[in-house]
């Protein structure tokens, strides 16, 4: 291959090769630079993921590339858009709580680079081999990641779970994908739905057993209830950003794959699947907002919320429409922002009391900082479904595509379960507004100039993005409409 | 004569729920991570297995991808159990649970 | 005629002035505005009468219009009024005995502190009241009705600080509210039958549309008659005028007496075609008057407290109205109306002086032999006695005997013979009243005895002049002689359709001659007999009544606590209610609906709290949960 | 309709919002020029609600100075405002209000006074929104909006007992009932989509769509639901009490004033229009609910021992009787009802603001901790007194031209209704007066209560327009009913003439016939 097919290949996936650039240039840099200035290390990766942002501007071709390895379509662009805006939001909020829990490395930020790389390619990948490769890259990246802070047993306990039970799940799907293989002849996705077309039921017990271990493998990554009894350890051991990130990254990259899966490679097996999901989203949300009812740490309690919403998610999946897959991009981005703000608001107080996971250490919170204070209720409103945030906008599509495909038992359980959900929210909003006895109502007022350039930023971008998702949400519906056209 | 697909299939599924088991009962991490080792080889079996069957070299291509991710899973896991052993003086997986509920 | 809205407008403007700036207008000044604003509307309203006496008989109403109240849908309600010869005798009533109480008020109410308030709201009655008397259909009746409800109120608790005189005008307020409630429904029924409440429009097409009895009618009338028993306080709903006498005694002689509780009977009066039309209302209202006559009269012989005395006979001779008026003699009820407003305003105001000389005290038991002390108050309080009892030239024996003479013509003869009883009953207790307060040797305690002293100017002319009226008032309606009917000529072409319906045309066939005058003689037999009965029980055998009192103690408790009907109302009514709304608090809202609002609550944190057990932290127990999710999948899949 | 070129509604609506920005960048110390922004701000809402008063033309039944822009075309939402005769009243009275309040919390409200006029302001717009929104999805997001400032305001500026409870219950209930109507929402937006094939949530497109008969009856309830726990409807009423007793003097006027209209105005605005069959068929269950609260309300009354809550269980009682005027089915019952929701607001809103001029001074609720209060402070009496003889219904004032016209028209309807309904008025006299009695007159029993300061000026420029209106709509009430009556004749006729359409297409509806046959035959 002359190295002009090769530099066209490459179009494909330049925003992969631009970000584990970055993150190599960081290692260099790491090695070189003495340890006070870490601080630019941050700074690099930040403007590696803006100049990935950018190539995302390009219009997709929709063509695959590398003999259709990989396909860089509209889905992907919209997919890998969320990541690496998750990334960055990750990123301006991780700076300080690197600096004040002393893991000032840059390893930190090329791993994160390297997962946000892995899950980029799993969106992309339209051949099984590269969505394991995907799978893989930013599992073992977040492994590492989770087991950072090596001096904290919390943390070392996170880690060794979350590799054991990764690999166990992967070990599923892995052999799930074995028989999918055997079934259709080939790894390819669409060589797979071509096969699939035309060949009468040959092998379909091979296809639906392998398709159902995929769903397992899935299912574990997604964290749905039967799987997923790891997150609340993991998300509560890991370092708080890097919660943050895996609630959201691997949720968008795992659900984007699923999507690919089963509207792409196996056109023919997903009607079967829909009354299965059914019974999953309802188990999900349940289970994650009862879960979350009875914890007393806001980081637990996120946790738990972040399966409710894997749920909710699952339901735009059930609705198994154009309109359900808009819904699901829409929400997966509404829920992205809303998220990692809630978990950088949590980071923020980090900094400023010496332990923020805790509900008494919100207390009073609106006295200390009230900018902090808003920003910790519009998030939780927008988690909770209150209207004009992102959050209402998700459901509100979420609810309506299920509706239309007459799935209504389900969308009222959803709604119910978004009342039980608004409870704990605003449980910890009642905190954060409540003085704390004794401490004088009326604390310092710092308002926002005593949190960093970097918190500030992450911060008031989420809940910027929070607010214009939910007033004008046009603009984000039409872009994800056009994205999920590609998949029909 | 060739010895008929479902054959190696059977050895897999018999690897694959070898590995299982021995991922839910032993108590130390590190055979825990060999039972995880197993199960993947189970895949890499089952996929060689197809890839003749169909005399598609997709499967055995896979089979690279496999070992190369498992080497690398393998690297990290034992890692993450140095240092858990370093701070938890233990690597059996029952005693590691402080976090829950 | 177009100016009939100043009567109103003129004591409402007299309550603006007070109400606001009452308190920074010297006192002279305050009684001077609200006895003027009474004055001049009194004037007004003589005006209007001359007026109305230019028109010929049958033409004598007016209908002015002001503009529309309510519009909704078809229903729709215009602030009018209507001025016949009716109404024109209630506004100069209203009008008259009222200007005389708020002369009076001005002496009786000099020392108190809260002076422009009272005026304030005298003249607000006044208004709401002529309002109520010089409305043209039912609602704007009822927004005066409502109006001097609420006066009364306020009059009854005016000492506010009394707890007693608070609760009298709360159970004022809310009996009245009874009976409002009656009405309320009365027209209803009204407008959805005749589709308006305007009193012509209603009288016309009942008069085509119904047949005598019709039961619709009969519905109506006994409805707005519920509001009848509220206000003007009959059988069942009377129980919170003796109470109001915890208001000054000028608000219990205007207010109490003379004016609202007559606002029944006028109410009555003004649907006389309905009545006329529902033969059996007609009855019922008799039976209710007759019963009530009686009723109070009884009671109010055992009463020790001078204004609770003068209440039961006021209750009494409202039963005597509605009798006449229940009988079919609208005239004779209205003019008793007329003449009680007179002689019971003097008996009230003059007991107004006789406690007002002893410095508050209000029981008969300790006083007597004021006699020489307050002549003036003496001779009027004579006077008014003589002619509530019915003695001859005085006004209460041609209004009472007429009433007498109509329900004996009209064939009730069981209501004839307990009315003649109750004349009786009427004349002994007065005069035992009189003979207790004004004869006998003193019984007052020495130190309010020394300084008892004889009413002021402002309280004695008043006085005078009711005591004229009482004596003169008869006069109008003289029977027998030619041309003696001034007051029911006068009257007539108002009730032309409703004694046409009921057959006899208005008086104009005369009994015999002898038989008129020998109802006469008896009636007043029966008065005389009972003002000698009282002397001899008090004047002649002081020990007599206390004698009596200890052979028949039973009936004596039963008299003197009134049939024990308050405390029957409180115990069936009002109790068993707060009782139900406590239980109903504790168990419905507390325990039932609460309850299950937090049960659903605590029940989710309770189901959380188990399935929070699943998370155990081993690392086993998550593979098993993988596993077994991968199993259920499996199994899902072969069942497809 | 002409649709003017001057968006006024859409001023009307985000005129607080401006004045919420405004306050952002006033600096937190001068609490001063917080106060003054948010009156300008709400003083000059009223000035334009004014306008939109005076440029309403009753006749025309529509919906005037309309505004409709794409919001989100994809879906068919769109950003459309309009005011009738039904909503115009209720949009002068939040406006009229909004000034009120802020004058009412000039000297009370003490710790972060920004934030509290932030979610005034929040509230101004959520309320002023619902009224006017005629997008069913612009209709949930005011809804719901005007959620949080209230709970925030009960949460942080209440009284400290219990006011998390408070709090909480009353933002779980209302959100648990608004969530079903979001449910009912898009039930009915799919049935019409795929009946007509057009995607809108627009109120005017979906009311031409005739849904069938077993469908309106869930769509109904769920709707209903919502608007019940709002109103309060008897069974669903238990967050108000606690809602009102501990919510700021400022809090409570406004959720009892406007925010409780809203459920009633959610009944006449989508229950009756687009479910007419299933009305007619719930009417026997609704006017029962009603009366029940009617009674159940004055009864609780009786046994209140805290002043908030006597007044909050009376609203029960009172919307227990709009309810019952909406739900008669008549001109006048109807009439009788939107009516009546001013009225309340105005009474209530006055007794509350009383209420918490006495809490400013005394530090307490609790009616035995008053008494004789009448001499004291005397001003305060007499407007007390006009504010309850206005909630009693007496005529001459506001509430009596409202429960008249309810009755009368629920007497049309079945005189035995009229009658419970009018026990209401017999015991509305009786806890008020008693309320009246027991804090106002008797002896000067507690020593604090003698030196308490009677109304101040500021105090007095409040209520005097509550009372003036009061007074106004009770003497002359026709200026207001004609605004409405136009659309509330439209509304009727259009559930008539779809009842009547209905009545040969499925068999479950003899019952409703029944009672609509029974309504039409007297």
């Amino acid at each position: 291959m002359s190295t002009l097919t090769v530099l066209y290949e490459c179009q494909g996936i330049l925003p992969v090769l631009i970000l584990s650039v970055t993150g190599v240039v960081i290692l260099l840099l790491d090695a070189f630079s003495p340890l006070g200035r870490k601080g630019q290390l941050g700074a690099v990766a930040v403007t590696g993921t803006v100049c990935a942002l950018g190539t995302l501007a390009m219009t997709p071709s929709g063509a695959e590339f590398f003999s259709g390895m990989v396909v860089w379509d509209r889905f992907s662009v919209f997919l890998s858009a969320v990541l690496m805006a998750g990334a960055l939001l990750v990123f301006l909020v991780s700076f300080d709580s690197l600096r004040r829990s002393g893991m000032e490395c840059g390893e930190y930020y090329a791993l994160v680079l390297f997962a946000t790389a892995g899950m980029i390619l799993m969106v992309q990948a339209a051949h099984f081999i590269m969505l394991f490769l995907g799978l893989e890259i930013f599992s073992i990246a977040i492994y590492i990641l989770v087991g950072m802070p090596r001096h904290e047993k919390r943390a070392n306990e996170a880690a060794l779970k979350y590799v054991l039970l990764g690999g166990f799940a992967s070990g599923f799907l892995l052999y799930g994908l074995t028989f999918i293989y055997g079934a259709t002849g080939s790894l390819s996705m669409s060589i797979m739905a071509a096969h699939l077309g035309k060949a009468e039921k040959v092998f379909n017990s091979y296809l639906l057993f392998g398709s159902a271990l995929v769903v397992a493998g899935f299912a574990f990554k997604l964290a749905l209830v039967p799987f997923h009894l790891w997150t609340p350890d993991v998300y509560e051991g890991a370092p708080t950003p890097i919660t943050a990130y895996m609630a959201v990254g691997v949720k968008a990259a795992v659900l984007g794959a699923l999507v690919r899966t089963f509207w792409v490679a196996l056109p023919t097996v997903h009607p079967h699947w829909s009354a299965f999901f059914w019974a999953l989203a309802a188990v999900t949300m349940t289970v994650g907002n009862l879960m979350a009812l009875a914890q007393d740490s806001v980081k637990r309690m996120l946790a738990f919320s972040s399966i409710a919403h894997a749920g909710y998610l699952l339901v735009a999946v059930v609705a198994d429409s154009k309109e359900g897959l808009t819904a699901l991009l829409v929400y997966l981005l509404a829920y992205t922002v809303m998220n990692v703000g809630a978990f950088g608001v949590m980071v923020a107080v980090q900094n400023r009391q010496e332990s923020g996971e805790r509900l008494e250490d919100f207390r009073g919170l609106a006295g200390r900082s009230p900018f902090l204070a808003v920003l910790m209720a519009l998030f939780l409103f927008s988690l909770a479904g209150i209207p004009p945030t992102a959050g209402f906008v998700g459901k509100f599509m979420v609810f309506s595509a299920a509706v239309q495909s007459g799935y209504t038992w389900l969308v009222i359980l959803a709604v119910i379960n978004s009342v039980i959900a608004a409870y704990y929210y605003l449980r910890v909003v009642i905190v954060v507004y409540r003085p704390a006895e004794g401490a004088s109502a009326e604390g310092p007022a710092d308002g926002a100039s005593r949190l960093s350039a970097g918190e500030r930023g992450a911060l008031v971008g989420a809940g910027a993005l929070t607010a214009i998702v939910g007033i004008w949400p046009h603009v984000f519906w039409d872009l994800a409409r056009q994205a999920v056209h590609v998949l029909f | 004569m060739a010895v008929p697909v479902h054959y190696y299939l059977i050895v897999s599924a018999l690897l694959f729920g070898i590995g299982v088991l021995g991922v839910l009962t032993r108590r130390n991490a590190i055979v825990i991570f060999m039972s995880i080792e197993l199960m993947l080889n189970a895949g890499n079996l089952s996929f060689v297995a197809f890839s003749k069957a169909l005399e598609g070299l997709d499967g055995q291509l896979f089979v690279f991808f496999v070992m190369v991710v498992a080497a690398a899973e393998v690297t990290v896991g034992l890692a993450i159990i140095v240092t858990l052993f370093r701070n938890w003086k233990t690597i059996f997986v029952d005693e590691v649970r402080l976090l829950k509920g | 005629m177009e100016t009939a809205w100043v009567i109103p407008a003129l004591p409402f403007a007299g309550f603006l002035i007070n109400g606001l700036w009452g308190r920074r207008l010297p006192k002279k000044f305050v009684g001077w505005i609200a006895c003027g604003a009474m004055g001049l509307a009194f004037l007004a309203a003589s005006r209007l009468l001359w007026i109305l006496l230019q028109e010929t008989p049958t033409g004598r109403f007016w209908e002015p219009v002001y503009y529309t109240w309510i519009r909704a849908g078809d229903f729709q309600v215009d602030v009018s009024f209507l001025i016949d010869p009716l109404s024109m005798v209630m506004i100069l009533v209203v009008t008259g005995v009222g200007f005389l109480i708020h002369v009076y008020s001005i002496g009786y109410m000099h020392e108190d502190p809260g002076y422009p308030r009272y005026f304030a709201y005298l003249n607000l009655f006044a208004s709401a009241m002529l309002l109520l008397v010089m409305a043209n259909n039912l609602l704007v009746m009822f927004v005066g009705w409502e109006g001097v409800g609420l006066c009364s109120y306020l009059l009854i608790g005016f000492w506010y600080e009394k707890q007693s005189a608070s609760d009298a005008g709360k159970k004022a307020f809310i009996v009245n509210r009874i009976g409002d409630f009656g009405f309320l429904l009365g027209i209803f029924l009204t407008f959805w039958t005749f589709g308006s409440l305007n009193f012509r429009e209603i009288f016309e097409a009942a008069l085509v549309r119904f047949p005598t009895g019709d039961a619709v009618v009969v519905g109506i009338t006994l409805l707005l008659f519920v509001g009848a028993m509220g206000k003007s306080a009959q059988i069942p709903l009377y129980v919170w005028l003796p109470d109001a006498m915890e208001g000054p005694t000028p608000v219990s002689a205007l207010i109490h007496a003379a004016t609202m509780v007559t606002a029944g009977v006028y109410m009555v009066a003004r649907c006389s075609v309905l009545y006329a039309l529902a033969p059996f209302s007609m009855g019922f209202v008799a039976m209710i008057g007759c019963t009530t006559a009686v009723f109070a009269a009884s009671i109010g012989l055992v009463q020790n407290d001078i204004k609770r005395v003068l209440a039961y006979s006021t209750v009494s001779q409202l039963g005597y109205m509605f009798l006449g008026c229940g009988v079919g003699a609208f005239v004779a009820g209205i003019f008793h109306l007329m003449t009680h407003a007179f002689f019971k305003a003097l008996l009230f105001l003059g007991a107004g002086s006789v406690i007002h000389a002893l410095s508050g005290e209000q029981d008969i038991q300790r006083m007597g032999g004021l006699r020489s002390k307050l002549p003036v108050t003496f001779a009027t309080f004579v006077m008014g006695s003589l002619a509530i009892a019915g003695i001859f030239p005085f006004a209460g024996f041609f209004s009472k005997d007429e009433i007498l003479f109509e329900t004996l013509m009209s064939g009730h003869w069981v209501l004839y013979g307990l009315a003649l009883g109750g004349a009786g009953l009427t004349a002994f207790y007065m005069f035992r009243l009189v003979f207790l307060t004004f004869f006998g040797e003193s019984r007052m305690d020495p130190h309010a005895a020394h300084h008892v002293h004889e009413a002021p100017r402002t309280m004695a002319v008043p006085l005078m002049i009711l005591a004229a009226l009482s004596l003169t008032g008869g006069w109008v309606q003289i029977p027998g002689i030619e041309g003696g009917r001034v007051f029911g000529a006068f009257l007539d072409p108002v009730f032309h359709e409703a004694s046409q319906l009921l057959g006899h045309h208005g008086g104009a066939t005369h009994p015999p001659l002898w038989l008129e005058g020998a109802l006469m003689g008896v009636s007043v037999a029966v008065a005389l007999a009972g003002i000698f009965l009282a002397y001899g029980w008090y004047m002649k055998d002081p020990q007599r009544p206390v004698r009596a009192a200890q052979k028949f103690a039973r009936a004596y408790r039963w008299l003197f606590h009134k049939y024990y009907v308050d405390e029957f109302y409180q115990a069936t009514v009002v109790n068993p209610l707060k009782q139900a709304a406590e239980s109903t608090h504790q168990w419905v809202d507390r325990r039932f609906i609460d309850g299950a609002v937090d049960g659903t609550g605590s029940a989710f944190r309770s189901l959380s709290a188990v399935v929070r057990r699943i998370q155990t932290g081993l690392v086993h127990h998550y593979a098993l949960s993988v596993l077994a999710g991968a199993c259920v999948l499996l199994l899902f899949v072969l069942a497809l | 309709m002409e649709s003017l070129s001057f968006p006024l509604l859409s001023f009307l609506v985000f005129l607080p919002l401006v004045g919420v920005l405004v306050l952002l960048f006033v600096d937190r110390e001068n609490e001063a020029v917080q106060r003054w922004t948010a009156l300008t701000v709400m003083g000059f809402g009223f000035v334009l609600a004014l306008f939109v008063y005076g440029g309403f033309d009753p006749e025309n039944v529509g919906f005037q100075f309309e505004e409709q822009y794409a919001w989100i075309p994809g879906l068919g939402i769109s950003y459309h405002l309009g005011v009738d005769g039904i909503s115009l009243l209720l949009v002068m009275l939040t406006a009229f209000l909004g000034p009120i309040c802020v004058l009412a919390c000039w000297t009370d409200i003490r710790s972060r006074l920004k934030e509290f006029l932030v979610c005034l302001l929040l509230l101004q717009t959520g309320m002023l929104g619902v009224f006017v929104s005629l997008d069913l999805v612009l209709f949930y997001v005011f809804w719901e909006v005007m959620l949080i400032p209230m709970a925030l305001l009960i949460l942080i500026w209440g009284h400290p007992a219990r006011r998390v409870y408070a709090a909480v219950k009353f933002f779980l209930y209302t959100m648990a009932g608004s969530v079903f109507m979001l449910v009912g929402i898009l039930v009915l937006y799919f049935y019409q989509a795929r009946t007509t094939g057009t995607l809108s949530f627009d109120l005017t497109n979906i009311a031409e769509v005739p849904l069938p008969f077993s469908l309106q009856l869930w769509l109904f309830l769920a709707f209903g639901v919502a608007f019940a726990i709002k109103v309060p409807m008897f069974p669903f009423h238990t967050w108000l009490p606690d809602a009102h007793t501990e919510a700021p003097t400022v809090g409570s006027v406004v959720l009892a004033a406007v925010l409780l209209k809203m459920g009633t105005y959610g009944f006449l605005r989508f229950n009756l229009p687009l479910f007419p069959e299933a009305s007619v068929f719930f009417m026997p269950v609704m006017i029962a609910l009603a009366l029940v609260g009617i009674i159940y309300g004055a009864f609780m009354c009786l046994v209140q021992k805290d002043l908030k809550r006597l007044i909050a269980f009376s609203s029960v009682s009172h919307l227990g009787f709009v309810i019952l005027g909406i739900f008669s089915f008549t001109v006048q019952g109807v009439q009788g009802g939107v009516l009546q929701m001013i009225n309340h607001g105005l009474s209530t809103g006055a007794l509350f603001l009383l209420v918490g001029m006495l809490y400013e001074r005394r530090h307490t609720r609790m009616i035995a901790d008053f008494g004789g209060l009448s001499t004291p402070v005397p001003a305060l009496t007499t407007f007390f007194m006009i504010a309850t003889l206005a909630s009693i219904g007496l005529p001459g004032l506001n509430g009596f031209v409202g429960e008249f016209l309810i009755l009368l028209g629920t007497f049309h309807v079945k005189p035995v209704w009229a009658v419970l309904g009018a026990t209401g008025v017999i015991l509305a006299a009786w806890y008020m007066l008693w309320m009246v009695q027991r804090v106002f007159y008797g002896r000067v029993v507690h020593e604090e209560n003698r030196g308490l300061l009677d109304l101040a000026p500021r105090e007095i420029g409040l209520l005097v327009p509550v009372v003036v209106m009061m007074v106004w709509i009770g003497v002359a009430p026709t200026t207001f009913l004609e605004k409405s009556e136009p659309a509330v004749a439209h509304t009727l006729r259009r559930v008539q003439e779809s009842v009547q359409t209905a009545q040969g297409r499925n068999a479950p509806w003899a019952m409703a016939c029944a009672a609509w046959d029974h309504l039409t035959g007297k």
